[in-house]
């Protein structure tokens, strides 16, 4: 089941890479992708239960824009700080919890973390991530990560979990 | 209309690449610089890339910028927490304004000595 | 054209002026990484200016291989073997 | 016992990214004849993509998806294959000559014998780039009094 999404994804991606319509490229991308399957299917991380349920794309979509307002936000706020004389920053290391389990979606909350304005992901251990923040607002865990991450990292347990 | 559009994120782009390179020039430390430089230049690439997508349609640069796209926004957050992780292993300080209280205990950091032979 | 390729080269005079001479060595790591990605700009600005496809496959080649080559700068850095 | 490879950041984005890689060059390859690109290029990104492997797990991982022995089956049969296309040639008269039919232009098949020498040449850059990482990754770090220094660490004693 597993191996055969991947099949279908790897081949969706061939043809938009190729973007040409005649009968060698289906040929050409049916056998590469079978190819990559057999080599590499199994190791590809993938949540196949969760594949057909449509309210976790919803909730998906919804991350997105919530990341996506962050990172238009993060953008103004460095220009600020790029721009303004005698960078008004105050750089320090803070740690704040990690209740994530599922890999897909750890990965998501730090790479999104170091998209997020003024902060980046310096280190992921079991349960805790270390971030750096070019602002330090508090040094108390639970309230950084009402300043940081907000409400990501409850949105994305309801999505991968 | 798709010219607008076209234009707006174009420059909006463009705009955001150069203050990423003037971030990496006035930044007082690694840390400090790879933040403002990956935002910065994330953004302005992924800008730019859907202004690709945006003039030229369905096509093949299109279908080429949207799978790039992608690409980038998977691997730059990576490479740039791989930098900062590496320089933090490699002993580099952090940078603090003079006059300014510690904020933070120092972590122990693995010297570079420990790891070979 | 012309004007946003100088742009361009303004922001790559920045990132070698960053490689040139910065103070560790991982200042020019990041100006690396750096300059790959604007690269991958002047590979889309080209291919829009021509109109062949052809600049676009440089440009996710370029992108790969820099993401490779900055993991692979980062390990060194580390102080860490290829195999470690 | 230290974790092998990076932090698990970069293992995850390794494990998503690795068949991604895979298929570009393996496009790269195929199209080498109408596109930019060739057995050589396409090889290269293959090999990078195993890089990556290495660097984020550990050799052992990227031995287990490609072993050594297959590489090197794969280096001679890549530069007998192309030697035997070249040598088919003679079929119509020439060293190299193109004796298959030709399709039509720009598509997939249309170059007769130039598709089946780029996936040779593809998979001898494969297979000789791999088994150089496989040495590379062998040697170690050693700090001496001078400064540092590489030294080869095998199992294998004189």
């Amino acid at each position: 089941m597993n191996q055969l999404l991947v099949f279908i994804l790897l081949f969706g991606i061939w043809k938009l890479m190729t973007w040409s319509n005649d009968l060698g490229s289906y040929i050409a991308g049916i056998l590469s992708a079978l190819f990559i399957t057999l080599l590499y299917g199994k190791e590809f991380p993938y949540h196949p239960k969760h594949t057909f349920q449509i309210r976790r794309y919803i909730i998906f979509i919804k991350f997105l824009f919530v990341f996506l307002y962050q990172m238009i936000k993060a953008n103004f706020v460095m220009a600020y700080r790029i721009l303004s004389p005698g960078p008004p920053i105050k750089p320090g290391v803070v740690k704040i919890s990690l209740r994530l389990k599922s890999p897909l979606g750890r990965l998501i909350l730090a790479n999104a973390i170091t998209l997020a304005p003024g902060t980046f992901t310096l280190d992921i251990t079991e349960d805790t991530l270390l971030i750096h923040w070019i602002y330090v607002g508090t040094t108390d865990p639970v309230e950084a990560e009402e300043m940081i991450c907000g409400n990501l990292q409850s949105i994305l347990k309801e999505v991968f979990e | 209309m798709i010219d607008l559009l076209f234009y707006v994120l174009m420059s909006i782009g463009l705009c955001f690449v150069f203050l990423g390179c003037v971030g990496l020039l006035r930044m007082p430390d690694v840390y400090c610089r790879l933040q403002a430089s990956t935002k910065c230049v994330t953004l302005g690439t992924g800008s730019i890339l859907l202004a690709a997508l945006a003039k030229t349609g369905f096509s093949a640069i299109g279908m080429k910028a949207l799978i790039s796209l992608v690409f980038l926004f998977l691997n730059s957050p990576t490479s740039a927490h791989a930098l900062a992780k590496a320089a933090d292993i490699s002993g580099i300080k952090f940078w603090e304004k003079p006059g300014d209280e510690k904020i933070y205990p120092a972590k122990p950091r693995p010297t570079v000595d420990s790891d070979i032979e | 054209m012309i004007l946003l390729f100088s742009f361009l080269t303004l922001c790559v005079a920045m990132c070698v002026y960053r490689i040139f001479r910065g103070p560790r060595a991982a200042d020019r790591m990041v100006g690396i990484d750096i300059l790959g990605i604007i690269m991958i700009i002047f590979c889309v600005l080209l291919s829009l200016s021509t109109g062949s496809e052809w600049y676009m496959s440089i440009a996710i080649a370029w992108a790969i291989i820099g993401f490779v080559s900055t993991l692979t700068l980062a390990k060194f850095l580390e102080g860490r073997n290829l195999n470690d | 016992m230290k974790k092998k490879g990076m932090s698990e950041i970069v293992q995850s984005v390794a494990k998503m990214v690795f068949p991604f890689i895979v298929l570009y060059g393996i496009s790269l390859i195929l199209y080498g004849h109408i596109t930019p690109g060739g057995g050589f290029a396409g090889g290269v990104i293959l090999t990078g993509g195993f890089v990556l492997l290495v660097l984020a797990f550990g050799t052992d991982y990227a031995f287990r998806i490609l072993p050594v022995n297959v590489a090197k089956a794969l280096d001679s049969i890549g530069a007998l294959g192309f030697l035997a296309v070249a040598l088919l040639g003679f079929t119509g008269g020439a060293f190299f000559y193109n004796f298959l039919p030709k399709g039509h232009i720009f598509h997939l098949w249309s170059s007769g014998t130039i598709i089946i020498s780029n996936i040779m040449i593809g998979l001898k850059v494969v297979a000789a780039l791999f088994i150089a990482i496989a040495v590379i990754s062998k040697a170690r770090l050693i700090r001496t009094k001078d400064g540092f220094q590489y030294k080869q660490s095998g199992e294998r004693k004189r």
